[in-house]
């Protein structure tokens, strides 16, 4: 199960080092960008997939573990924290915490049962789990169908931050990325994460050694649900709507798009890859037709020529962990 | 109960298109430890190659039978040679994204071809009209779908598991190397396999053209479902996959008759319940 | 009472231990009985059915009839976690390493599950540092201190296999199953390995299956003898090889 | 090293130079040199792991990367597919045996296809292995161990391939199964086969075997013919750890 | 997305001329927001954009000084990715308005996008009723047709025509209970009855059980609450299952030329339904579609959804020169709109409403049999008119808050 990132360099005291210093960069950019004339919207969009490619990422590049159904957790989340703020009329951070507390519990339940079985299988559950609940938000009433949630007030973060306004937002969203971010970077460089890695290293050895392996996968798989709910529920402050589209399998296979351009399994590939994709889809949208090809082609080439992603080959090419 | 032997014959034909298009992914499985997510856009391929035939050439339905599985079934073939051998020896898991690149570009194409509303194919007039069977009107084309792929089927499972070339197949998908020792050219083994499980697909796709609009992604959404029917029966045994498609085609039709509303959802739910009680599958063998 | 007598002088038994493959029996019916800190070894030719005894054992493989008693206690039906829990650990035929970690961490992820924390996520992993002293002192017993920094993909064959050993010690076990220590070995990576276990025996019980003769006569208290699946004879080195059955099993039909 | 002698006048079926071989990224053979000739029943010794099986698998072709000659019937096979040498008159009877469970018996038997006309006839091969013969129909993995042995080198017979490469026939075997498998390898022997066998059972190889070589650590170190066994007997037990 | 037309012919020696009287702006930007790639591409897509353009060159605006951009963009059926374009749109990209954005979850999220701009919407696409209902806004107008009216047309025209008992095929959710629940009312209004309802799930590839039910009803009208790949499909498999040859009728109450275009005279002849274009309608139409159709690709006639966009523009931009220039104030301009009377070739005579709703007749149609055809898209005949008064919502049933009560 380890093949698809194999040549993962051990995390040496300089991998950390290097990390960190990309870190800051990519924070530093991220934080002058409403200054240089780059719609911000674009990039709160790409920040949010950014973030729910991360915790893909973190299902598969540390848990060997390829979901083909993440787009449940974002739709989900985005779902619930869109009713809480229009209906309920909740604040936003209690709007952000219900949404991502329920894509925690919809990652328990479908982790429960997709754990079971490993591989393609594995995908091939979530898939079908993510069509599942496709239909049911298709059918419930309170998701409107094919209109969606429409008009979700942005409020005041906190009573005080004016969600309104694009910079205040802007800001918002960088945090949130940026905070989930850390998590994740965290959850690798954590005591679970070495486990997690030891898991995909070599899970008989792993067992042999006393670990249940299946409850480590399990809290990886809710990990990375939360992670992607939270993303989720952050997109609804930028998009102002939730619609079917987020819980659709091609959004699902979106993400792993993102991720297999970036890198699997590399810290910040996720990152680049929804970038680059986002970016895509925006601003090659006058291809029209073409879109779908173009990621098909995408797909395609990566899994031939390019299996590393973009910051894979650098940092495999620099011999550094990125 | 009049309806209800209706619904269950009418679940019978979803049950052709489910268990033609799984013992397709099982044959390809079995031999490339792939699953192959083109399998849906291949199927598309299949019924739009049965219009081609009759808009460009004037072949009708019967002449489409036979040509399209082979055409679509080259070009799969092709797929393999150019493509997926690559990845022997690579976790199976690029196959998954491989193929998957590979229907959203076929389904793209498509759709910038043809449209996205579909093409017209009409029912060949040897098998128009119906039959009243006393309890139910059936129209004489569902009654033959449902003959004709049970007899594929059937001929598929003869092919693999009691003639000479099967056992080529068995004893390659248990142990490639050693068989290829033995003389067999098992990659090109592989590609006509690949070949076969494609134009069974392409076989389903011409099947249901009178059904269903011929539209660019009239497979795209049956092969999640198809996804779950693989994952429920396990992909151990050809016959497996062929009383699951057909059972869960029954099924789903049962629920449109008790529940309607989770008509879409219950192989799905299945599914799940199946993965609790015997995570692998109902004829599977471990993974 | 006998069955508390019995369990403190036998860490480990079997009866009746089945594995039936297909129609196929790989082990049928295996008694097997492990004195407390002894080296016991299970030899045979190939095929003999001792790597899938061996599977039966750690629960990596489910028995098909028989009963498996740790310390008294019923294990049949345990996890393979589980029982590496109980302190009953194994190792692999072919070495079983995290591949891209280095040595150190490899001993790490062991000494981390018995002292908890496996699931904080949300902590640094620096605080696994404080078992970096223990890991070195494992690494340093094996003979494996400059490679405490090297990913275990790229160290050599035989020092792997320390690696793996060094990661079995780090859960301070009770008892250590060792699935042919030796295979693949040079003359000079066996002396050491054989050293190195004749030193933990006096701390675990070990159980190995081992192929080397020479290391199973220096080595072994006790050892029984497999052939097709069934306990051909049991005894010390000495009693075995007088025995004739064993003779005609491992050197086959012929005379000398 | 010594070199075993051949016997005068015979061309070598099998000549194998400098062979190394890598399984994944383990190097496994350091260079092998051997020559089987025509008629002969060649024995490669060695401890488990010394390279004896991957230096079969090198000549049928299974081996990932390997370097270095190996010619058969004067052709260089070193880089050929293994269907190809396969073709050529090399069959291989693996040390696992390699019945196929979704096969019955008949179908193990019939599996692999006739590369050259001289092949055993089914009549022939039920008289070497009367068992067979009742148990045609029963999945392949239900026979028993030696069965199932008795299958492995059937199949192979059928194919008209001249030289066969057995691994380990006698592996887990009970002796008077050894016994039969030795009566065979003899009958094929003297029907004009030529045989490259693997073994650790040197007293079971010592009833078959023209010459042997011993292999350690993916090289032959040594080798002698059958009349010398007995000289070598002390250089044996050492080379095999026995 | 950027494919401009820069109409600037004369300009600058107009603007010259003009600038002599109050410095008005005369630029206009306009941007084509549909569905290139998917479900709906041949509804719109490319086919909106060529109608803009028409529209464009035939204002005549051009000439009198006015430069006009167009640009267009691919929402591909996503809300977000919509309503980002939509903002980089209006906020860098200075577009006025905002053409077609068809699909009713992407329009609703435009809508709220283009009042919180103060922007332009025309919406030419979009099914949902809710666009001049609860979520009307000042700056939005409903052009072509919604849900509401489809049922109303086809309900009271069938009803009138005989058509007094029907059975229901609804896809399961929110669309298409409305759908039912708005074609309900009506029928029953005009004294039908309706005997039941089956409901199937979306993307269903199978509908026989669904069929067999409404077979089994013997309801003369089966009304088919779905959209795009289900009522094609339905259709299909209803004249397999020979519906409309045993006497009962289909009335698909969202379907659109394009649909019978691909599903073919001989599955889709008997049908019943409404449209408020239909480019055999009378000269103006014709000739419009021919222009059309000769400048497609695929030489199709157009959609009333790609008319629609042709009609929007022609209105507004006789409303920008009604008001000298342009103020690039949506309400303003949204407002000056619903004053002025709409008069174009392919809807005719008409007006906006209060909440945004563009009024025109509706037109009840029945797909020729192949023999009465004569020749490609020849495929419609009239068989009833709802006068624009009475098509839609009445305002009395309005929940929309520009409504004064």
């Amino acid at each position: 199960m380890s093949a698809l990132t194999d040549d993962t360099l051990p995390a040496s005291p300089r991998a950390v080092r290097d990390e960190m210093i990309v870190f800051v960069i990519m924070a530093a950019l991220l934080v002058i960008v409403p200054w240089t004339g780059i719609y911000p919207f674009f990039v709160m969009q790409a920040l949010c997939f950014a973030l729910l490619a991360c915790a893909f990422n973190l299902l598969i590049g540390y848990g060997g573990l390829l979901s083909f159904g993440h787009a449940m957790f974002l739709g989900t989340a985005g779902y619930l924290t869109a009713h809480a703020l229009k209906v309920w009329g909740l604040s936003p951070e209690l709007g952000i915490l219900f949404g991502t507390a329920g894509a925690a519990a919809l990652g328990v339940i479908t982790g429960y049962v997709s754990i079971r079985r490993q591989g393609i299988y594995f995908s091939m559950i979530t898939l079908a789990l993510s069509q599942l609940l496709f239909f049911v938000y298709l059918q419930t009433p309170f998701t409107h169908g094919e209109d969606g949630i429409q008009g979700i007030p942005q409020g005041y973060l906190f009573g005080i931050f004016n969600l309104a306004k694009p910079t205040t937002l802007y800001y918002v969203v960088l945090i949130g990325f940026l905070g989930g971010f850390l998590v994740i970077y965290r959850t690798i460089n954590s005591p679970f994460g070495e486990v997690l890695k030891a898991i995909r290293e070599n899970e008989p050895r792993a067992i042999s050694l006393g670990y249940k392996t299946d409850q480590y996968k399990l809290l990886a798989f809710i990990l990375s649900g939360t992670l992607a709910g939270f993303a989720g529920s952050l997109k609804v402050f930028v998009a102002q709507n939730a619609s079917l589209t987020d819980v659709h399998w091609t959004m699902s296979g979106e993400v792993v798009l993102m991720t297999l351009v970036g890198g699997l399994g590399t810290v910040f590939g996720p990152v680049v890859g929804a970038f680059v994709i986002i970016a895509m889809q925006q601003y090659l949208a006058g291809f029209g037709q073409w879109v779908t090809v173009i990621q098909g082609v995408i797909f395609v080439t990566c899994v031939l020529t390019f299996r590393r992603g973009l910051i894979g080959e650098i940092a495999h090419f620099f011999r550094r962990s990125l | 109960m009049q309806a209800l032997y209706a619904q269950l014959l009418v679940g019978l034909i979803n049950g052709s298109f489910y268990a033609l298009l799984s013992l397709g992914l099982a044959v390809i499985f079995g031999m490339l430890n792939i699953i192959n997510f083109a399998h849906g856009a291949l199927y598309m391929m299949g019924a739009f190659c049965a219009y081609f035939l009759l808009n460009l050439t004037g072949l009708g339905y019967w002449p489409a039978l036979i040509i399209a599985p082979i055409v679509v079934g080259i070009f799969g073939m092709i797929l393999e040679r150019t493509m997926l051998q690559w990845l022997a020896g690579l976790d199976h898991l690029y196959g998954l994204l491989l193929t998957f690149g590979i229907a959203l570009i076929v389904q793209g194409v498509f759709q910038n071809y043809f449209g996205s509303s579909g093409l017209p194919y009409a029912i060949p007039d040897e098998l128009k009209g119906g039959m009243n069977l006393g309890f139910m009107f059936l129209p004489i084309y569902r009654g033959w779908v449902v003959v004709f792929s049970l007899v594929v089927c059937l001929a598929t499972w003869y092919l693999i598991e009691k003639t000479r070339l099967g056992a080529y197949l068995r004893a390659a998908t248990e142990n490639p190397t050693l068989v290829r020792a033995f003389g067999i050219n098992v990659p090109r083994m592989i590609t006509l396999t690949y070949g076969l499980g494609v134009g069974l697909a392409a076989l389903a796709g011409v099947l249901s053209a009178p059904i269903n609009q011929v539209r660019p992604l009239m497979g795209a959404d049956l092969i999640i479902v198809v996804f779950a029917v693989v994952v429920i029966g396990g992909m151990g045994s050809i016959m497996g996959s062929i009383i699951t498609g057909f059972a869960l085609g029954v099924i789903e039709g049962l629920t449109k008759y008790f529940y309607p509303e989770a008509s879409n959802t219950v192989v799905f739910v299945l599914m799940v319940l199946v993965l609790l009680v015997k995570p692998t599958g109902l004829t599977g063998r471990a993974a | 009472m006998g069955e508390v007598c019995l369990a403190d002088e036998f860490i480990l038994e079997t009866h009746g231990l089945t594995k039936e493959f297909a129609g196929f029996f790989a082990v049928r019916d295996v008694a097997l009985k492990v004195r407390r800190g002894s080296i016991h070894a299970l030899i045979g030719p190939n095929g003999a059915g001792k790597t899938t005894c061996f599977n039966l054992l750690t629960k990596f493989l489910k028995p098909s009839a028989g009963q498996i008693l740790y310390k008294g206690q019923d294990i049949t039906a345990l996890a393979p976690a589980d029982v590496a829990r109980l302190g009953l650990v194994r190792s692999f035929q072919i070495s079983a390493v995290f591949p891209h970690l280095t040595a150190l961490e490899n001993v790490r992820v062991a000494l981390q599950r018995q002292h908890g924390s496996s699931f904080d996520f949300w902590r640094s992993k620096s605080v696994l540092d404080r078992f970096n002293g223990r890991a070195r002192e494992l690494l340093n017993d094996v003979g494996l201190s400059e490679f405490a920094d090297t990913p275990a993909v790229e160290m050599p064959y035989g020092r792997k296999r320390a690696l793996e050993i060094a990661t079995t010690l780090a859960l301070d076990p009770e008892m250590m199953l060792l699935d042919e220590p030796m295979a693949g070995m040079g003359h000079e990576d066996i002396d050491k390995v054989a050293a190195l276990i004749k030193r933990i025996s006096a701390k675990y019980t070990i159980l190995m299956v081992e192929h080397n003769l020479n290391v199973v006569a220096n080595l072994s208290d006790t050892i029984t003898v497999l052939t097709r699946g069934q306990v051909l004879a049991e005894g010390n080195y000495a009693e075995l090889s007088k025995d004739e059955r064993v003779k005609e099993a491992y050197l086959g039909a012929g005379h000398d | 090293m010594a070199e075993a002698p051949a016997k005068t006048g015979a061309t070598p079926v099998l000549s194998v130079q400098n062979l190394e071989a890598w399984y994944g990224e383990s190097h496994i053979l350091h260079g092998i040199n051997f020559n089987v000739n025509a008629g002969e029943v060649v024995t490669l010794l060695g401890r488990n792991g010394a390279g004896k099986t991957t230096t079969l698998k090198s000549v049928v072709g299974i081996i990932g990367k390997r370097t270095g000659s190996i010619r058969f019937d004067n052709v260089d096979i070193t880089r050929a597919s293994s269907d190809k040498i396969a073709r050529m008159g090399v069959a291989f009877c693996p040390e696992e045996r390699g019945i196929f469970a979704s096969l019955d018996v008949r179908e193990n038997l019939l599996l692999p296809p006739i590369v050259r006309p001289g092949g055993l006839s089914l009549d022939q091969i039920f008289e070497l292995f009367p068992n067979l013969k009742e148990r045609l129909n029963s999945q392949g993995t239900k026979l028993s161990g030696g069965e199932q042995q008795m299958l492995a080198i059937a199949r192979i017979l059928r194919t008209g391939a001249r030289f066969l490469m057995l691994d380990e026939p006698t592996e887990g075997l009970a002796p008077v199964i050894i016994q039969q498998i030795g009566h065979t390898i003899a009958r094929l022997k003297s029907e004009g086969f030529t045989i490259l066998l693997v073994e650790q059972n040197f007293r079971f190889a010592s009833t078959v075997a023209d010459r042997y070589y011993i292999v350690e650590h993916g090289k032959v170190i040594d080798g002698f013919a059958n009349s010398e066994l007995q000289a070598n007997m002390d250089k044996l037990h050492t080379y095999l750890g026995v | 997305m950027k494919q401009k037309i820069s109409a600037l012919l004369f300009g600058t020696a107009l603007a010259f001329c003009a600038s002599a009287a109050v410095a008005q702006d005369k630029n206009i930007k306009i941007g084509v927001l549909t569905d290139n790639s998917g479900l709906y591409s041949d509804l719109g897509g490319v086919g909106s954009t060529l109608a803009a353009q028409m529209a464009i060159e035939d204002s005549g605006l051009a000439a009198k000084g006015w430069k006009i951009d167009l640009i267009s963009a691919d929402h591909q059926n996503k809300p977000d990715i919509a309503t980002t374009i939509a903002r980089q749109w209006i906020d860098v990209e200075k577009v006025d308005i905002l053409m077609d954005v068809l699909n009713s979850g992407v329009g609703l999220a435009v809508n709220n996008v283009v009042k919180e701009k103060n922007s332009i919407m025309i919406n030419t696409g979009a099914a949902t009723s809710d666009l001049t209902n609860a979520q009307c806004t000042p700056n939005t107008i409903h052009w072509v047709y919604d849900t509401y009216m489809l049922a109303n047309s086809t309900g009271q025209a069938l009803v009138k025509a005989g058509g007094d008992t029907w059975y229901f095929l609804t896809a399961d959710y929110a669309f298409g209970a409305a759908l039912e629940r708005d074609t309900t009312a009506v029928i029953v209004k005009s004294g039908g009855k309706v005997l039941g309802s089956v409901k199937h799930p979306l993307n269903s590839s199978d509908f026989s059980s669904f069929l067999l039910q409404a077979q089994a009803s013997k309801a003369k009208i089966v009304g088919l609450a779905n959209a795009g790949g289900d009522t094609t499909n339905s259709i299909k498999q209803a004249s397999e299952f020979g519906i409309v040859a045993g006497g009962q009728k289909l009335a698909g109450l969202l379907l659109f030329v394009t649909d019978v275009h691909s599903l073919g005279l001989k599955v889709a002849q008997g049908l019943n339904f409404t449209e408020t274009f239909y480019w055999d309608l009378n000269d103006g139409t014709r000739a419009f579609s021919k222009r059309f159709s000769d400048r497609m690709k695929n030489k199709a006639q157009p959609s009333m959804v790609q008319a629609g966009v042709y009609s929007g523009l022609i209105h507004y931009f006789k409303t920008l020169e009604a008001m000298g220039g342009n103020v690039h104030d949506g309400a303003k301009v949204v407002a000056k709109m619903k004053e002025l009377p709409t008069d174009d070739p392919l809807f005719g005579k008409g007006s906006i409403r209060v909440d945004g709703r563009k009024l025109h007749p509706a037109y009840l149609f029945e797909v020729k049999k192949p023999e009465e055809s004569k020749g490609p898209w020849d495929y419609y005949k009239l068989i009833g008119t709802t006068p624009a008064d009475q098509a839609f919502r009445p305002l009395s049933e309005s929940a929309c808050p520009l409504v004064k009560k």
